[in-house]
């Protein structure tokens, strides 16, 4: 195995990259900006490094890389590190987002009179506890970062966000959020007390299932609230739009491409191998309110008036999807629900920075502001278009892969649930191209021509910054194999639970830097 | 004479020192119906050393008139102040501070 | 002996029975008496008779100190203050705050109720401990306390010597205020009262012609206007209702 | 039924990665390459089609070779997941490689015409790449090698009709047509997917052989269900009934898109995917009786819409709906008719192309007007548009020897063929339809080219460049012959996919037929004539209930305003009214509640001690009461 | 005499409190001999090192568990220095050290907040003359008194002791309330109710110890523990008892329904000594109550169960509903204090398993809420504090560090980890739920998640609003208040990033003796 603490620069790189970065003076804004970007860039090589050596065969260790070390004794409470596929995927999702969205926002900041070097050290420490919410294989720890990546998100939206609710969706995202940690916190607590103080995530796993039952459903259910608002799941998505709406658009990218991943990640981490049962008890139930989900959050995004609001709705019904996916529990589904965590990362990512060239552009993310577009902005428009497209999931763009796969899986298990959510397809392709159509096609409104930034098509740092993404769209779009190699035996792991027979899983590494 | 009906005296008057408490303006006679609340407690003290035949009542009750003595001097100060700051006495009118 | 007890109790009866109902009589007295003098007086009366209590139930120490200490110092020092403030001060028995009588009327009821009760309940069961020493006399009473009050009690004992300093330091804090600069004659004071810009009358005092003497009423003029004078730079002051200016009998005069 | 295996590709067929990789990179290169090849842009377009036609040919030639006649060639695995496995492979039998001749071959020629015809056009190049893209996804569709395959191509050229037909995207009609295309096929693709799911689900491979092997151990609600569907796929593709109406909508974009996409090749994806079905489709008598209305149906109704419409395009595309109505009312019939499908989409893939690139050349004369009550004695000065407009004339109605009358006919005779009262009525209405065929276009064409002129004023038409004409003269050949010499060798060629079939005989005999259609065609080609030799009403006058609906699409736009659109509309309102009222309201009525809770708890605080103290006092005698309850019990 | 009765006093044992009542008469011998001038650097210099020396003592006492003061054999005494008394008395002395800096800070105004002769009448021109001189020193032998009682108070083994220190810890409380130099008459008028309400709820607690003694026969907190077993003497006594003393505590405690005076003294009196109340206090409030019903109520613990538990409920809730709509920082912070005095009383509730858990709490709290009150006496405007909140707004754009500093203080009190407020609040719950208190800890989340919002409000203002024109400024540098800070910061930090040490010292301290 490396010996390299991999996993631990991982999260301490973004760290001490923060605090270098906000101790540099608000003068300074470039030297900041570079820095950052260096980071996130040391971050994106590290990250690259544990892909290459992970091992990718079925009868791996379920965890590799794993670290630990002891934090608090008088808890046992490790800082402990341990990266499966599935993790994997979310880590090089996080890693290769940042620098995007670092450069989408590049100078987004020098309208707003805002700190420079604040902004991007708050987005790097976002990375950090985001890498280590990803990475982190001790419940307690996980919930540590969990938490304390509220308050950089909460900064960022609410101090370099957009229009005039920008406070009002800060707080509510905040406390939103905390409310649905707080349920954690009390599952994980009682968990702690009934496990006989273990938080580590192996020893939980491996223990014998609670013989509880209703216990297990109170566990499951204060972990499941958490998630299921971080993702978040209909009915608590309201806080989404309200955040996406006013957060900048890179970082609404980040929140709604990596952040919310983070719910439906430890959906998979935590909620199914440990409460096994109650899992199953309640998935009828999250698969209605996912189908739900996709059904009327597409409803409710063809009725918004503005593009970031749009977005947002559309990114809530994906993740009806993914819900769909997970709890379908086949594995055609489940492989599928990941894919689509990531891919519906490379998608939406890409169309909320894009929707952010225009906001930026045009001083407005209103529908109503745009019309005939694409006259003047034509490059802009065809990856708005191609942005559009991999999110409704057109064949040809990684989007297309996962949704087919959840779809189908859950074909297998539900079959009127699958038809219904499949009709979500349609309602997809209903909101992307209204919204192209009313902001890029069509009578050009007027005023547009009054606005010279509107004249202005994709610079090179925007093409720079878009590329990799079109990129990965397309590439994982026709050829997604090396995905799914990576996920499915974490997949697979996870699902020994669900059918009864964890008995089957790879041996634990032994291997700890303790 | 059964110490039964000191501790219902003893009672009884704690009672009218708290509704005293609630009904009076006058800070002075509010704190007056304190110390008839204290002097509540020290006959129920001296009741009870009377029925457990220890003499530990009597001291408490000892130590409570020492405590009490003191704390009219504070209460007593306080007030003052506030009297010649104020031109009153009344507890209703020292009402800056709410919600 | 028994009898001796028999007789001693009949006596304690006898006169608890008088004491008890001027007792009480003398805290209903205290929270109905409108002058605070008055009220001061009920509760040395009440106080007395508690020091009676206390010597009926072998407690003779602690009578003579609820005598000298409580009613003869603590009661003179309220009396004390109450004259500082002015003997004719009385309270207005109008309750300006809604519901608050009533509300302390029900739960003053409430406790009487439940602690009656319960005591009632309890003394059924009480079991009476055989006479102490210093009960039956075998022990005087003050070597008893002081006993206790040196041993078992020592540290709180010297402690409350902490409480008293306390008490004394804030009264100085709080009454005391320093003479600054040299000696100052009648012409000095004269000269300033009578310098520009000084008001050479007595001010107005607070609540004149007002239902309230607080700070906060400012003071009416003759016409019902506002003494601008009156009004503190610090307390708001409050909003008079058309009733309150109106002008009316004042308290304590009518009929 | 014979065990189905495709053979490895090998030799020349081992490149038919290149035939779809021609194209794309022909797309990308435009995409990318941005306004420096504006210049020369379109000449890599034509000249990338024309390699993948030579390819075509070669390979036709190479697989008319083998003794198996089929190649399978395996690229890469797509999908791997547990049991799923789906890979990226392509299959070239007969019928793909008629389909691929077709695509490239008439694409290279529409190609070259669209040099011309977009040669004033500011975004020629980005056209040049929408139309690679739209070739590739094309052939990625007639050469998938399992249905997944297909559906990839399926939708792309759903995005490339959809860019196409929004080519002109600032023109709000143009963007509504390319986004109505691309819902309403959307809506059908649904069924496209389900169809795989449930062959996944019961097969275990969308692979064509695997398929088509297990199709046998189908339970009848499986064949059925994925029959249907299919079929509602193919529906949506096509422009049949129900999903009928995007099609006429898309003539909003470029002329030389109308023929090649929604004349020639895309809109036959839908025929293409039954034919390559055939196994499935012939399992199940109800799935193939549903194919046969849902083309009886549409014939008829394409048929009588465009007798009332009077832009040239508009008609052309009614036509179209109703030829393709006669396609599927062939695959439908099944077994020996598979092939009169495919013959007489090849057919019309010529003519209509032909047509379509006539009425541009038209078009492109009159200053892009569409009105044929604004044409009239173009004849003279158009000439070849005029001579080439005529062939395809006379190939769609159907007249003997040429094109139609060779490919049309055999349907209307199979269809007459059916078994008991439904070969009547199917064959009635086939053969209506020719009746109505003949009446509308020969509408088109006197009174685009004959009778008085009734030109606007600005107009001075004249003959197309070269450039197109070339293009047209090739098609109208085509169109001439092509039925003819085509349609034996034709069903010969697509045996190995079918198999032998011999021809049914029905209600009555294939001479009778015959000569039943050529006396309706001339009877409604007369009636035109008549009708129309002296031009038309300019202005539309009030006509009788049947004019009026047809001219209404037949209800069919109603339909889907009143019941896609405004429900639609409505349950987003509603939605949003609910998520912002409802849902959210919750959550911020929740914290105003704790906030008013809040007010109206400090009103408590009143700053009077003695409510303090009253506090104090309640909450001992709570205390106290609470405890004595606990003595109590 | 006394040997010859068998009292044993152990001296090394009652060192801290000698030491700090010793220095508090030192001080009073200060004002009356070292010129006004000098006094206070000197009384500084004493009051510092006599908590510094008390918290040696204590910390050579640690391990001791045992009556300091007692009667031979009988094991029982008025100060008993166990775990959680040595535990609680060193807490005492290290956040009151942190409190005497801060009421000695005299840069942000000029001479102090405290008035100089109190007795001057307010608002007169003698009043307005003495705001700009130095502020009275004797504040600082008060506040010894005040920490000495409260030392005393947690290790008081009987009712008698704790009563005394009860008043020891009150009287000079009553008195630093109304000595505020500012806004004068709101102090007197906070040290008023304080006293009034204060004497009221003394006088429950005398009637309640008369009862538990008339019950138990001793006020001996073991002993009425071991009546509650084998009393000869009706239980009704003992409810009667327990309902007066938990009366008085939770008066102290600030718990709901007693919590009223909390708000209003904590706004009118001098910051610094609100600093005093909101940290020690707490922490002696909550070690006698912790001693009285771990010590001597355990045995009716059934007894008392439901009513703390309702208490605890409605002062969790409560204090949270009524910080939701708070404007003004001083009253943020007290209803956020009465909130945090219900999730103690879940500690207290849970009984022997959450001991440590609710000392922990304790020390974690004091630090930041003494921290969050020395920053609130660092922003003014002009002389005076600027409490209401909306002269906050923007304030991290003028005083960027000052901002950062109370937004970690905010984020600790809702509780985020790697704060000693999320340490505090997880350990804290857990003991309660190892005691099966799980609808106490939800209703715990349920306020704390409520109460997020008023804190969060906070860094909205300080952060995403724009300052107004006239903005207060933050009087920096001004040392003494700035260590109080840096203290208060670090050890909430420290707590939450390492809070490995103090758990394992808790949880060493967490046994009481004779229980």
């Amino acid at each position: 195995m490396n010996e390299l603490p991999l996993l631990s620069a991982l999260v301490a790189v973004p760290l001490i990259g923060a605090v270098v970065v906000a101790s540099i003076k608000r003068e300074n804004a470039d030297a900041a900006r570079w820095t950052a970007l260096a980071v996130s860039g040391v971050v994106v090589v590290i990250t690259a490094l544990v892909a290459f050596g992970f091992d990718y065969a079925a009868g791996a260790p379920w965890l590799q890389f794993t670290e630990s070390y002891t934090w608090i004794e008088a808890w046992d409470l490790q800082i402990s590190w341990g990266v499966d596929g599935i993790a994997l995927l979310m880590v090089a999702l996080t890693a290769g987002l940042t620098p995007i969205a670092m450069l989408a926002s590049w100078r987004d900041l020098d309208a707003v009179k805002r700190s420079v070097p604040a902004f991007f050290a708050l987005i790097l420490a976002l990375e950090a506890a985001m890498l280590a919410t990803f990475l982190a294989s001790n419940v307690l720890l996980f919930y540590f970062f969990f938490e304390a990546m509220l308050v950089p998100m909460y900064f960022l939206i609410g101090s370099y966000g957009t229009g005039p609710k920008k406070q009002y969706a800060a707080v509510k995202f905040f406390l939103y959020s905390l409310l649905g940690g707080l349920f954690m916190l009390v599952a994980v607590i009682a968990l702690w007390v009934n496990n006989g103080g273990v938080f580590d995530w192996q020893t939980l796993v491996e223990a014998e299932p609670m013989a509880d039952g209703t216990l297990q459903n109170w566990l499951f259910l204060g972990f499941f609230i958490a998630f299921a608002i971080k993702a978040p799941f209909f009915p608590f998505h309201t806080w989404l739009p309200d955040a996406g709406g006013a957060a900048p658009a890179a970082v609404a990218a980040l929140l709604v491409g990596v952040m919310d991943k983070i719910g439906t990640f430890a959906i998979l981490r935590y909620c199914l191998p440990m409460f096994p049962d109650a899992t199953q008890t309640f998935a009828p139930w999250i698969i209605g309110m996912s189908v739900i989900g996709v059904l009327y959050a597409a409803f409710v995004a063809i009725g918004q008036t503005d593009l970031k609001r749009l977005v947002a709705y559309t990114s809530i019904a994906h993740f009806g999807f993914i819900g769909l996916g997970i709890f379908a529990f086949t594995q055609a589904s489940a492989t599928g629900a990941v894919l689509y965590m990531f891919n519906h990362g490379l998608a939406t990512g890409l169309l909320f920075i894009v929707v952010g060239f225009l906001a930026i552009r045009r001083g407005s993310a209103q529908i109503a502001d745009y019309g005939g577009a694409a006259k003047t902005l034509p490059l802009l428009a065809g990856v708005f278009l191609f942005a559009g497209l991999a999110s409704l999931s057109l064949p040809g763009t990684a989007p297309f892969i996962s949704e087919f796969l959840v779809l189908f899986g859950a074909f297998t298990g539900n079959e009127p649930v699958a038809v219904l959510a499949t009709l979500g397809i349609i309602l997809a392709a209903a909101y992307v191209l209204w919204m192209y159509q009313r902001t890029m096609q069509g009578d050009r409104n007027p005023a547009l021509d009054d606005v010279p930034a509107m004249r202005r098509d994709l610079t090179l740092r925007e093409k720079v910054l878009v590329a990799p993404l079109v990129i990965a769209i397309l590439g994982f779009g026709f050829y997604p194999q090396p995905l799914i190699d990576a996920v499915e035996p974490a997949v697979d792991n996870t699902l020994l639970f669900i059918s009864g027979e964890p008995e089957d899983l790879p041996a634990a590494e032994g291997v700890s830097n303790e | 004479m059964s110490p039964e009906y000191y501790l219902i005296l003893a009672a009884a008057l704690f009672t009218i020192g708290a509704v005293g408490v609630l009904v009076r303006r006058n800070s002075i006679v509010v704190f007056m119906c304190v110390e008839l609340m204290l002097n509540a407690g020290n006959l129920t003290l001296v009741t009870f050393a009377r029925t457990t035949g220890t003499i530990d009542g009597q001291v408490m009750a000892f130590f409570v008139m020492a405590v009490a003595a003191a704390e009219v001097v504070v209460g007593l100060a306080i007030i003052m102040a506030i009297y010649r700051s104020r031109r009153t006495a009344s507890v209703d009118d020292a009402n800056l501070l709410k919600a | 002996m028994i009898e001796l007890a028999q007789a001693a109790s009949t006596g304690e009866a006898v006169f608890f029975w008088i004491l008890a109902p001027i007792a009480l009589g003398g805290a209903v007295g205290l929270i109905l008496a409108r002058s605070a003098v008055h009220a001061a007086l009920m509760l040395a009366i009440t106080m007395m008779c508690l020091a009676v209590f206390y010597i009926m139930q072998a407690a003779p120490f602690l009578g003579f100190v609820q005598i000298m200490v409580y009613t003869g110092a603590i009661m003179m020092l309220f009396l004390f203050v109450l004259m500082l403030f002015g003997r004719d001060s009385k309270d207005s028995m109008f309750e300006t705050l809604r519901g608050q009588r009533f509300f302390a009327i029900c739960l003053g009821i409430g406790l009487a109720a439940l602690l009656s009760a319960g005591l009632a309940r309890a003394v059924s069961g009480m079991t009476m401990a055989p006479e102490a020493p210093w009960a039956t006399g075998a022990q005087s009473n003050v070597e008893a306390i002081a006993e206790a009050l040196f041993s078992t009690y020592l540290f709180p004992f010297e402690v409350v010597s902490g409480v008293l300093t306390v008490a004394a330091v804030g009264a100085l804090m709080f009454a005391h205020v320093a003479k600054k600069g040299g000696h100052r004659g009648q012409k000095e004071h004269s000269r300033e009262r009578f310098a520009p810009g000084v008001y050479p009358g007595p001010r107005p005092g607070p609540g004149v012609f007002a239902t309230s003497d607080s700070t906060a009423t400012p003071a009416l003029r003759p016409d019902g206007s506002i003494e601008p004078a009156s009004l503190s730079e610090y307390v708001p002051p409050r909003q008079l209702t058309a009733a309150e200016t109106a002008p009316k009998h004042t308290e304590g005069r009518e009929g | 039924m014979d065990e189905i295996s495709y053979a490895p590709a090998s030799g020349l067929l081992a490149l038919s990665w290149a035939l779809i990789a021609l194209p794309a990179l022909g797309a990308a290169v435009l995409l990318l390459a941005g306004r420096r090849a504006d210049k020369w842009g379109h000449w890599l377009g034509v000249a990338t089609i024309g390699a993948a036609f030579a390819l075509a040919v070669g390979m036709f030639a190479s697989l008319a070779g083998l003794d198996d006649k089929s190649a399978h060639l395996d690229l890469f695995t797509i999908i791997s997941v547990g049991d799923l496995q789906i890979e990226a492979s392509l299959l070239f039998d007969p019928l793909s490689a008629i389909f691929c001749m077709l695509i490239t071959g008439v694409g290279l020629l529409i190609h070259v015409y669209a040099v011309g015809y977009m040669a004033h056009d500011p975004g020629r190049r980005k056209f040049f790449a929408y139309f690679n893209l739209f070739a590739a996804a094309m052939l990625v569709l007639v050469l998938g090698g399992n249905y997944f395959m297909t559906f990839v191509g399926w939708e792309g050229v759903g995005l490339a009709s959809y860019l196409l037909i929004a080519f002109w995207q600032l023109k709000p009609a143009a963007a509504t047509a390319g986004k109505k295309a691309f819902l309403t096929n959307r809506v059908a693709d649904v069924g496209f997917l389900l169809a795989m799911f449930t062959m996944l689900g019961a097969l275990g491979s969308l692979d064509f052989a695997a398929v088509f092997n297990g199709a046998a151990t189908l339970s009848t609600g499986a064949s059925l269900a994925i029959g249907l569907l299919l079929l509602a796929a193919a529906c949506g593709k096509s422009g049949q009934f129900p999903f009928q109406t995007w099609l006429p909508d898309a003539m909003e974009g470029p002329t030389p898109v109308s023929a090649l996409i929604h004349a020639a090749t895309m809109v036959t994806a839908g025929v293409y995917l039954i034919a390559r079905s055939h196994v499935i489709f012939s399992l199940n008598a109800d799935v193939q009786t549903a194919v046969v209305v849902v083309g009886a149906l549409t014939l008829l109704f394409g048929a009588i819409v465009g007798c009332a419409k009077d832009d040239i395009k508009r008609v052309l595309a009614w036509s179209t709906v109703s030829q393709i109505g006669y396609m599927f009312l062939a695959v439908g019939l099944g077994g020996a008719a598979f092939a009169l499908g495919i013959i007489h989409l090849l057919a019309h893939g010529f003519f209509k192309a032909g047509l379509f690139l006539g009425s541009g050349s038209v078009m492109h004369a009159m200053n892009d007007q569409t009105d044929i009550r604004r044409f009239g004695g173009l004849w003279r000065v158009m000439p070849l548009t005029y001579a080439t407009f005529a062939a395809g004339w006379l190939a769609i109605i159907g007249l003997f020897p040429f094109s139609g009358f060779w490919t049309k006919d055999p349907i209307i005779a199979t269809a007459f063929a059916r078994e008991g009262w439904q070969g009547w009525v199917v064959g009635g209405a086939a053969l209506l339809g020719a009746a109505l065929t003949a009446f509308y276009m020969t509408r088109l064409f006197v009174l685009t080219f004959h009778g008085p002129k009734r030109w606007t004023e600005d107009v001075h038409p004249h003959e197309s460049p070269a450039i197109m004409t070339g293009p047209l003269v090739l098609l109208g050949l085509g169109s001439l012959a092509a039925g003819g010499l085509m349609a034996s060798p034709v069903t010969t060629w697509l045996t190995p996919v079918f198999g032998e079939h011999h021809e049914a005989h029905g209600h009555l005999s294939h001479m009778q037929v015959t000569v039943a259609t050529t006396i309706v065609v001339v009877l409604g080609a007369a009636l035109a004539w008549l009708l129309f030799r002296g031009g038309t009403d300019e202005v539309p006058r009030a006509a009788s209930w049947p004019v009026r609906a047809a001219r209404a699409d037949l209800g069919g736009e109603a339909v889907n305003r009143g019941v896609f659109e405004r429900p639609s509309r409505l349950v987003a309102g509603v939605s949003v009214a609910v998520d912002a009222r409802g849902v959210d309201g919750i959550v911020n009525g929740l914290s105003a509640a704790i906030g008013g809770t809040s007010r109206r708890l400090l009103t408590m605080q009143t700053g009077f001690v003695r409510s303090y103290a009253l506090s104090i006092l309640s909450g001992a005698v709570i205390v106290v009461a609470a405890l004595m309850v606990v003595v109590v019990q | 005499m006394n040997e010859a009765q068998g009292l044993q006093i152990d001296w090394a044992g009652l060192a801290p409190m000698i030491i700090v009542f010793a220095a508090a008469f030192g001080g009073l011998l200060v004002e009356a001999t070292v010129p006004r001038a000098r006094r206070l650097p000197v009384q500084v210099a004493l009051a510092v090192a006599a908590l510094a020396a008390a918290f040696i003592a204590v910390v050579l006492n640690s391990g001791k568990n045992a009556a300091a003061f007692a009667i031979e054999g009988t094991g029982l005494g008025s100060v008993v220095l166990d775990g959680p008394g040595l535990f609680l008395q060193g807490t005492l002395a290290i956040l009151a050290i942190v409190a005497v800096l801060l009421l000695a800070e005299r840069r942000t105004t000029r001479g102090g907040d405290f008035v100089a002769e109190a007795a001057v009448v307010a608002d007169s021109a003698a009043d307005r003359a003495q705001q700009r001189e130095d502020g009275a020193t004797e504040i600082f032998p008060l506040t010894l008194f005040a920490v000495g009682g409260m030392m005393m108070f947690v290790t008081a083994g009987d009712l008698l002791t704790m009563f005394v220190a009860l008043e020891m810890l009150s009287l000079p409380l009553y008195l630093l309330c109304g000595l505020a130099k500012r806004r004068r008459l709101i102090s007197q008028e906070a040290a008023l109710k304080y006293f009034l309400l204060g004497a009221f709820a003394s006088a429950f607690y005398v009637y309640g110890m008369a009862m538990l003694y008339g019950f138990a026969g001793t006020v001996d907190l073991a002993g009425i523990n071991r009546a509650g077993v084998s009393s000869g003497q009706p239980r009704m006594f003992l409810y009667l008892g327990v309902a007066m003393i938990a009366v008085a505590l939770l008066f102290k405690a600030a718990a709901v329904p007693f919590h009223m005076w909390t708000p209003d003294v904590y706004t009118g009196a001098p910051t610094p000594v609100t600093a005093l109340m909101a940290a020690c206090v707490k922490v002696a409030a909550f070690g006698g109550l912790l001693r009285v019903f771990n010590v001597g109520l355990a045995s009716s613990a059934w007894d008392w169960h439901l009513i703390l538990t309702i208490i605890a409920v409605a002062t969790m809730i409560g204090g949270a509903i009524f910080a939701v709509t708070q404007r003004n920082i001083k009253r943020l912070l007290a209803y956020s204090s009465i909130a945090n005095a219900g999730y103690l009383l879940v500690g207290v509730i849970a009984l022997g398993d959450a001991v440590g858990q609710t000392m922990f709490y304790l020390a974690a709290y004091g630090f930041t809420v003494i921290a969050a009150f020395a920053v609130v006496s660092l922003v003014r405007d002009g002389d005076e504090e600027a409490t209401h909140l909306a002269r906050w707004a923007g304030l991290g754009k003028k005083s960027p560090a000052t901002a950062v500093v109370f937004t970690v203080l905010m984020l600790a009190l809702a509780g985020l980890p790697f704060t000693s407020g999320f340490t505090a609040k997880f350990s804290l719950f857990a003991a309660a739920l190892q005691a099966d208190e799980l609808g106490l800890v939800i209703v715990g989340v349920v306020s704390s998640a409520i109460l997020a919002f008023p804190y969060l409000k906070v860094v909205v203002l300080l952060w995403l609003n724009e300052p107004a024109p006239d903005a207060p400024t933050v009087n920096l540098p001004s040392p003494m208040a700035g260590t109080v800070v840096a203290a208060g910061v670090a050890a909430t930090i420290l707590l939450g990033v390492a809070p490995g040490p103090l758990l394992d010292i808790v949880d060493q301290a967490s046994v009481f003796l004779n229980t």
